[in-house]
């Protein structure tokens, strides 16, 4: 009979293995599933392409989304503001004519959500437009994007980054961003 | 001749340390005692005994102190949070901290000492005889010679030994 | 590798399978789940998604009319505070005030019309459209007055000023019937006649408690519910602390301890029913002292001969010497003012107890001068003659419905099936009527038995204006304004009223299509009363400039100077003893019941803020209790929370004591606003209402209900109800927690700073 | 039965061996009962508490601290004779203590973990606990090392791992030993444990050096972590919690409590696992009177304490105490008082202390003195505090009562899956108090019988 | 090493108990008794402001009652000599709070404006803050609140609705100085001037007896009470340093 513990651990290694390829596998499932599924491009109701108005046309961010300038809401354009130019452009578009279905009955588009912020966090759009911040800093390259995808986590840690990096007066005071 | 060893068991203590003494005068360095309890004097037979725990214990100590004041004050100054009018780096509070992290890492530092200078845990089989996890006290001697071995076997008869093995290096029984 | 057998592999494959599966559905769910963001179609103007607006307008919740702002954030209200510009409210607002938010959104609103289904009362009803039931009522009212009967239309409405009064004045009118009555319990009918008496004007004078240096109360809780109390809180701040080293005193007579009477420097306990005894007794010391100098001294002497010091100290409970100590620091002390009201006039000898008080101040000379009594100018608008119904005219009215003389109700925010006696049968006189019409929002014990329900809007959601009374010693009129869209299918009183006679064919004599117009209408009659201003060339403008503002009105206060009551006034001063219903001897104790600060007649009952506003004095919420003096429960044998029958002549209720150190022995009192059987889920289910015991005893001169004239005694029944209290021990301990410091410390720069803040300019429109 | 110093080594191993290998139905059955009224009593409101918030329990406004707090402090103190007593015991050389150590650190060992427990239960979002660690994270933020609570943290932390280390150390011999009568599962998990154990002269004598001193530094770590749960309270400005002489009230308690509980589960081994010749009447002598001694101190500190609070003559000391004396809750505090400092003045006979079932119910009752003790200090203090207006009583709720009682349950199940792991008595260390096989009686047996 | 060295350039600053010196603002309330009469306006118009929840009268009885704005009566002699004292009591903003020092995850702190804040996301709910409170005025969510449709639609979006198990106090009404400073700040002015900004329950007080300013601005109307003589903070001996100072009630002999 041997002291050794080789042999306890060569019959715990079958055990062993099934743990570490399990936990392996987790990870993969983890990290597979926020790679490919990440939830941060949802499907619009309306296939709106930002690439076409800011990308192209180089319409200004601040154009449709008025509100960012003066309110802590960044606020999304009314299918009025939408109609202001498919009134006259591209009114046979499929996608306009959708457009106008909405405007005609008098009904909102139910865009969905793609840079969401816990209630818990006071954003003021405002205060980052009027410190010269880009859009893209936040939200990413959206000009380029047909389909709007969410890039950066908009976590806690990003935030404190830029504050600390920017020198903001206060700027990792929790009360600053926690209401 | 590739060493050996003798191992002799005994019924008893005295016995075994009797016989490991006279080993030792016949100039067995190499002595083993395994015994089912901690034998009282066997470091006048077999001298004196140092152990590199109490480093591991008082280095281990000392980082955890320093670790542990360095964690709080560390904390304190990396995200400003004033509290209770006291300064952000408070003695008090953190000498707490300090004294715990003291104590954690001294008591890790000396599970590893132990581990270390007690060679622990074994992977390669070591000489071992069962019985004396029970009631039996085992003296077991590393002989380089044929000559060696026999005179040890003999001095261990003469102790009073119950059995003597011969066992080959490295191997079990 | 080679020791990996087949099974082995397959073991290692599930296994690997196994944990993806789960680190895919552990990082599922941590994903945030879709929202939607939803912008309007069409913007409307001014909006802006995160910024705030905010909307002026007039409070409802009590008649005292203060001028409001709320704020509003995505169409929705969210905060009311004073109006700034509001020369009443001044920016201020009391808690039932602010708690107006949940009148709108509460979840117990009628959400559209509703027509009864099973019997009366049985809460049957079934939705209908306003369409129909509109076109159905106007052609029933207009039936009834081609055929001359519109007499038999009652239209009972709550307290209505402004031209919303005027409004139902026009079209009770056209149907010919006369029975339009406004029912306020808290309507205080009483001073308006004794300020009639002994004024000669019938109207609310301006108490100027700010520049007053010695306020004198007679059971007028003026900071808890009475008149206007968030002016009276402005004027007793400013009165306290706002003035360089001048701090006014403040004397509160009452059987019970009003909130008022905790704020006062001194509370004086007088036998309920004889303050104004007390009034005459202080008159008597002052003309006595000579402390009164005018031409008709003889015939003062001669009025107030009967109320010699003795004689007020042995009905009043009070020591002639305190007597004498008032009227000697009343007089000294100018200005003065001297105020009665609450259960003051509400007992059988109120006209007479209130004539009383308003001769002190007579006597002091403190009419018509800063920081005395101050006269107000008429309403800038609004009908002029009152439809305010006494409990008499209320019984008239409940005796007509029993003699089959009114085929129609019609009401409006009123709730007298709560609000009146049981007494006064007007429950059982409702069961006559053939057809109730209610334009409440909330299902009340009063709508609750209506066979028609034409749901109103809040104030909130309704265009109004409103002149406030008691006014501020100059003209002030308020527009209130829809501050959020209409939440529910319901319409605005004015509107609705519109509507129907406009369906009866009387567009000629009503022709605006609705309450905004019929307002803009009117107002051109306000803007033309006014000085031109250059700066305002146009109707619209100063439209727009009110609503904007809220408010319009001038901005001095004019004292009128002298004033002499007439001959036969002074001589008709006196005030006899006060009259019980129920003998002593059977009925030890006086029943004093109190609007309560928070649910005041029981209109705040179905807000889930004030029912968890602690009660200011005690403590409670939710709940009613009845006040005994500790001595007396200790003679009762009763204990906080021990249930006892509270019984008087006209009936019995049950409610848990609470001893209140602030209270005579010979009184108990009772907290009005609970009791409630319908309202609403925050209402129904909570306390008693102490109004089901009170007789129907009135005031002779006005036929008001004496509601603090009812004797009853308290039957321990065994019972226990632990009240609900936020509160624990009501004892300081030596513990200095409310330290206090010494007449004239400390109103020096500090006091003039605080005035300096917080005095909000009044800036109103001018015309 | 056997006398002790007719035990042979061999038997030792026997009877050990034994006590893990063979178990009979009535193990299972108890474990089973202890299982169920853990799932039920404890796990079972406690996921109700989780979806309904702490409002399951009976705590309110001023009374912020209830019984989940209380529990916790027993726990803590509950664990603090057994390692402790083990360790002052080891250093000094005591032979009595080897018969009964190893149960008693386990105990220590469990009572940690669910006063550990008690604190998730505590909490009000225990699903964000893990922020009280200083672990690596995006919101670039650690805990508040400032906090007498991350005194807690820590100090728990390092007196679980600390008795953990202890309690295996001395045991690896013992598994060596049993790990040579195993088959199977057992064997090779003995393996594992054991380490490779021989018994050579070098490892008992780094055994012995680590093993003590490790007791040295885990006398003082024991001391520092009740008196930092004492603090806890004592650095708020509670009145009668605020006083200096809490961390001593709070030591001494749990070595008294902990004493008790040591009491107690040598009762319960002795009567259940056979255990009656290495577990005797001279262990229950020794407790006694160690029982008494700090029944005193405590019965001491105890006054001292209202002495403090009455001599201040401040209103709110003085209400807080009248209130704890004649208040509400002051059967509870006779209680205490009878159970805890009248009733142990029984230790004084020796009869008394070598009667086994009066030890057990002594013992017994002391901790239930001990706990309602700590209720009150959490139950009573926090009702009657500096502002009259916000005075109020707290009643715990059922959900409370049934997760103390799930509590117990839980160390119960902890404790019974110990004992068939763990040589519930030390192998080798009661064969170093039997006489060696070519020895006559040891000095402790000499001594003792 | 920068990280070391700044760590030694900063030591004196963060030894020096007086770290509070160097904040922006001191935002700071007092309190006239002679002025307050208990009313309660306030009260409501913190539970509005602040999306208090309304517990309902099972938690009442059970001592639940949230309202950040309390105001505390005491009874002083007997009938008919009594007089009854009121005092509103909210959290005190305490320049040395002993609730902060125990928070174990800095959920409570003191902000450079001299707030005691509570960043409820960041709050596990130990509830020791809350006893270490000696003003009581930290109120715990014992479970969930529900506000019956419509009334949610009151709800105050600049505020946080908090989730049961989080600690809850007064902020002084910090989304409305987030907003005055904001408004500063679009007016190129670096800081609020006073009277711009005050809390709904100074904003509401009938009497006038709240004012509320900033402290390090000697010419706020806040710092002219505190020049008074009549001003005292609560339990004074505690030494927590009160930022809510309450002016002496005056009492006329009789």
């Amino acid at each position: 009979m041997g002291v050794s513990i080789v042999p306890t651990l060569r019959v715990l290694k079958p055990a062993a293995m099934m743990v570490a390829v399990g936990f392996v596998g987790l990870l993969i499932g983890y990290f597979a599933n926020a790679a490919f599924f990440p939830g941060t491009t949802p499907v619009q109701p309306i296939e709106f392409s930002h690439a076409v108005h800011a990308g192209d046309y180089e319409i200004p961010c601040l154009y449709c989304h008025t509100e960012a300038r003066r309110s802590p809401s960044a606020g999304v354009p009314s299918v009025n503001k939408c109609m202001g130019c498919h009134a006259i452009v591209a009114t046979d578009s499929p996608l306009i004519r959708e457009v106008a279905r909405y405007y005609e009955n008098n009904e909102p588009i139910p865009w969905v959500k793609i840079h969401d912020l816990p209630d818990f966090v006071h954003f003021p759009h405002k205060r980052h437009v009027a410190a010269g911040l880009e859009c893209q800093e936040c939200h990413g390259p959206v000009e380029t994007m047909d389909r709007v995808t969410r890039m950066a986590p908009n976590e806690m840690g990003q935030c404190l980054t830029c504050h600390r990096d920017s020198e903001v007066e206060h700027g990792i005071d929790c009360l600053t961003c926690h209401k | 001749m590739a060493r050996s060893n003798a191992l002799g068991l005994f019924g008893g203590p005295k016995a075994a340390l009797a016989a490991a003494g006279k080993l030792r005068g016949e100039g067995f360095e190499s002595l083993d005692l395994i015994s089912p309890i901690p034998l009282h004097g066997v470091e006048e037979v077999l001298g004196k005994k140092k152990s590199a725990i109490k480093r591991f214990t008082f280095f281990g100590a000392i980082l955890g102190g320093l670790g542990g004041f360095t964690l709080a004050a560390g904390t304190a100054v990396l995200y400003l949070h004033p509290t209770g009018g006291r300064p952000i780096i408070t003695f008090p509070p953190f000498l707490i901290i300090t004294y715990e992290m003291t104590i954690l890492l001294g008591i890790l530092a000396t599970v590893l000492g132990f581990l270390i200078s007690a060679r622990l845990p074994v992977f390669r089989e070591r000489i071992y005889v069962p019985e004396s996890a029970v009631d039996k006290f085992a003296v077991n001697v590393a002989c380089d010679a044929e000559a060696d071995f026999k005179r040890a076997t003999e001095i261990l008869r003469e102790a009073g030994a119950e059995e003597v093995t011969e066992i080959a290096p490295g191997g079990g029984q | 590798m080679p020791n990996v057998d087949r099974r082995h592999f397959l073991k290692l494959v599930g296994a690997g399978g196994v944990g993806a599966g789960a680190g895919f559905m552990l990082s599922e769910s941590r994903k945030h789940p879709v929202e939607h963001l939803v912008p309007y179609p069409v913007p409307p103007e001014e909006f802006s998604p995160g910024i705030a607006t905010w909307y002026n307008s007039v409070c409802s919740m009590c008649s005292a009319g203060c001028g409001i702002s709320v704020r509003t954030r995505e169409g929705r209200a969210k905060k009311i505070e004073g109006n700034p510009a509001h020369p009443v409210s001044q920016g201020r607002l009391c808690a039932l005030g602010q708690s107006g938010l949940q009148a709108l959104y509460n979840p117990d609103r009628i959400a559209g019309p509703l027509v009864r289904a099973g019997r009366r009362g049985e809460l049957e009803f079934d939705p209908t459209t306003w369409e129909e039931s509109l076109a159905e009522l106007a052609n029933q009212l207009e039936l009834m007055r081609t055929a001359g009967r519109g007499g038999g239309v009652a239209l009972l409405s709550g307290g209505v000023r402004g031209h919303l009064a005027s409004l139902l004045e026009l079209f009770m009118g056209w149907l010919g019937s006369d029975r339009l009555l406004h029912y306020d319990f808290n309507h205080p009918a009483t001073l308006y006649a004794a300020n009639e008496r002994f004024f000669g004007e019938s109207e609310l004078p301006y108490y100027d408690i700010e520049n007053s240096r010695y306020v004198l109360s007679f059971g007028a809780d003026f900071i808890g519910h009475w008149l206007s109390p968030v002016h009276h809180g402005l004027g007793f701040g400013r009165s306290r602390q706002a003035r360089d080293g001048i701090r006014g005193r403040f004397v509160q007579i009452e059987p019970r301890m009003s909130l008022t009477g905790a704020a006062a420097d001194e509370w004086i306990a007088a036998s309920p029913g004889t303050e104004g005894i007390l009034a005459l007794g202080i008159a008597r010391r002052i003309v006595d002292q000579g402390g009164y100098q005018g031409e008709d001294l003889d015939a003062w002497q001669a009025a107030l001969d009967a109320y010699a010091p003795e004689s007020v100290a042995e009905q009043t409970g009070v020591a002639a010497d305190t007597v004498a100590r008032l009227a000697d620091s009343f007089a000294e002390t100018q200005p003065g003012l001297a105020i009665g009201g609450g259960a003051t006039g509400n007992h059988s000898n109120g006209v007479d107890a209130l004539v009383a008080v308003n001769a002190l101040n007579h006597l002091v000379g403190n009419i018509g001068v800063e920081g005395g009594v101050i006269f107000n100018p008429p309403p800038a608008f609004g009908p002029t003659a009152s439809r305010q119904a006494s409990l008499a005219r209320m019984l008239e009215l409940a005796e007509d419905a029993r003699a089959g003389r009114i085929e129609l109700l019609i009401v409006s925010n009123a709730n007298p099936v709560f609000n009146l006696p049981e007494a006064a049968g007007f429950a059982e006189a409702l069961a006559e009527i053939p057809q109730i019409v209610s334009l409440s929002s909330f299902l009340d014990e009063t709508t609750a038995q209506a066979d028609l329900i034409l749901p109103s809007n809040t104030y909130l959601e309704s265009w109004g204006d409103d002149t406030p009374a008691p006014g501020v010693g100059f003209r002030v009129g308020a527009v209130s304004q829809p501050v959020v869209e209409p939440l529910y299918d319901t319409r605005a009183t004015g509107d609705i009223v519109l509507e129907l006679a406009h369906r009866m064919g009387l567009d000629l004599a009503f022709p605006w299509p609705n309450m905004e117009e019929y307002l803009k209408y009117s107002w051109r009659e306000v803007w033309s009363s006014g000085t031109p201003d250059p700066a305002i060339p146009d109707f619209d403008t100063f439209w727009t400039s009110v609503v904007r503002a809220g408010v319009w009105g001038d901005d001095t206060r004019a004292p009128s100077g002298e004033f002499a009551p007439g001959a036969n006034v002074v001589e008709g001063i006196g005030v006899a003893a006060p009259e019980f219903a129920g003998a002593e001897g059977e009925y030890p104790f006086a029943l004093h019941p109190y609007l309560s600060n928070a649910l005041h007649d029981g209109r705040g009952a179905n807000l889930p803020w004030m029912q968890e506003l602690p009660d200011a004095l005690t403590g409670v919420v939710y709940g009613t209790w009845v006040e005994v003096n500790p001595v007396t429960a200790e003679q009762l044998g009763v204990q906080e929370g021990d249930v006892v029958a509270i019984e008087s002549p006209a009936g019995s209720i049950e409610a848990p004591v609470l001893v209140y150190p602030a209270i005579m022995p010979g009184v108990v009192a009772m907290p009005i606003g609970q009791g409630h059987e319908q309202y609403g889920r925050y209402a129904h289910e909570h306390g008693v209402n102490p109004i089901n015991v009170l007789a129907a005893q009135t005031e002779p001169d006005t036929g008001a209900l004496a509601w603090a004239a009812t004797r009853v005694r308290l039957v321990p029944t065994g019972g226990r109800e632990d009240l609900v209290k936020v509160s624990g021990e009501a004892r300081e301990l030596g513990r200095e927690i409310v330290q206090i410091a010494a007449v004239g410390a400390g109103a020096g720069a500090g006091g003039a700073a605080n005035a300096r803040l917080n005095s909000i300019p009044i800036t109103v429109v001018n015309t | 039965m056997r006398r002790h110093e007719d035990i042979k080594f061999a038997d030792v191993n026997n009877d050990i061996v034994r006590s893990l290998v063979e178990t009979g139905p009535r193990y299972y059955v108890t474990l089973a009962i202890a299982v169920l009224i853990t799932i039920a009593c404890f796990f079972f409101p406690w996921f109700y508490q989780l979806y309904y918030g702490i409002g399951a329990a009976g705590m309110n406004h001023p009374t912020v601290w209830g019984t989940y707090l209380a529990s916790f402090i027993f726990w803590i103190g509950l664990s603090h004779s057994g390692t402790l007593l083990s360790c002052v015991l080891h250093i000094t050389n005591s032979e009595w203590r080897k018969a009964m150590y190893r149960s008693a650190e386990a105990m220590t060992l469990f009572s940690l973990m669910v006063a550990a427990m008690m604190v998730m239960v505590h909490v009000g979002r225990p699903w964000f606990i893990h922020w009280a660690l200083p672990y690596p994270n995006q919101m670039e933020l650690w805990p508040n090392f400032r906090s007498p609570l991350m005194f807690d943290v820590m100090a728990i932390t390092t007196y679980l791992t600390g008795s953990s280390i202890f309690i295996y150390m001395g045991s690896i011999p013992d598994f060596a030993a049993v790990r040579d009568r195993t088959t199977g599962w057992r064997h090779h998990m003995y393996v594992l444990l054991s380490l490779g154990w021989r018994g050579t002269d070098t490892e008992w004598h780094r055994l012995g050096w680590a093993y003590t001193f490790l007791a040295v530094l885990i006398i003082p770590l024991a001391v520092s972590v009740h008196s930092i749960v004492s603090w806890d309270f004592a650095m708020s400005i509670v009145p009668s919690l605020h006083q200096t002489i809490f961390a001593p009230y709070f030591v001494v308690g749990a070595i008294y409590s902990g004493t008790a509980g040591i009491v107690t589960v040598m009762f319960v081994l002795r009567k259940y696992m056979n255990f009656e010749h290495y577990i005797t009447k001279v262990h229950f002598d020794n407790l006694g009177k160690l029982l008494l001694a700090l029944s005193l101190i405590w019965t001491y500190i105890n006054v001292v304490e209202v002495f403090t609070g009455w001599y201040s003559n401040d209103s709110a000391e003085l209400e807080s105490l009248r209130y704890k004396l004649f208040g509400f809750y002051a059967p509870l505090y006779w209680e205490m008082i009878l159970f805890c400092a009248v009733a142990p003045l029984l230790l004084i006979s020796k009869r008394f202390r070598t009667s086994f079932v009066p030890m057990l119910i002594l013992s017994i009752a002391i901790n239930i003195g001990m706990y309602t003790e700590r209720f009150l200090i959490v139950g009573t203090s926090l009702s009657r505090q500096y502002l009259p207006d916000s005075w109020g009583v707290y009643v715990p709720s059922l959900v409370e009562i049934s997760i103390l009682v799930g509590s117990i349950a839980m160390f119960c199940t902890l404790f019974l899956i110990f004992v068939k792991i763990f040589p519930s008595v030390s192998i080798y260390e009661v064969k170093e108090t039997l006489p060696a096989p070519d020895e006559g009686k040891t000095q402790w047996q000499e001594a003792t019988h | 090493m920068s990280l070391i060295d700044d760590f030694l350039a900063r030591w004196r600053e963060y030894r020096a108990p007086g770290y509070y010196e160097e904040f922006d603002y001191h935002w700071t309330m007092t309190v006239d008794l002679d002025r307050c009469t208990g009313c309660e306006a306030c009260v409501t118009a913190c539970q509005a402001e602040n999306n208090t929840p309304i517990v309902g009268e099972e938690a009442i009885a059970r001592g639940r009652h949230m309202q950040w704005m309390r105001i505390e009566r005491y009874w002083e002699g007997e009938y008919p000599d009594v007089k009854l004292r009121a005092i509103p009591m909210f959290c005190q903003h305490c320049d040395a709070a002993p609730c902060e020092t125990v928070c174990p995850v800095s959920a409570t702190y003191h902000n450079q404006d001299g707030l005691n804040a509570q960043i409820y996301n960041r709050c596990i709910g130990t509830r020791s803050c809350a006893v270490y409170c000696p003003y009581e005025v930290r109120y715990f969510n014992y479970n969930n609140h529900h506000w019956d449709a419509p009334l949610e639609q009151q709800l105050n979006p600049d505020v946080s609705v908090r989730e049961k198990g989080v600690m809850e106090k007064c902020t002084f009404c910090i989304q409305r100085i987030r907003q005055a400073k904001d408004a500063a700040k679009d007016d190129g002015r670096r800081r609020v001037q006073d009277g711009e900004v005050q809390p709904a329950c100074v904003q509401t007080c009938p009497t006038e007896a709240l004012v509320f300013g900033d402290r390090k601005d000697p010419e706020s109307g806040v710092s002219q009470m505190l020049g008074n003589e009549r001003a005292y903070t609560v339990l004074e001996e505690l030494n927590t340093d009160p930022s809510v100072v309450y002016l002496k009630k005056v009492e006329a002999d009789a």
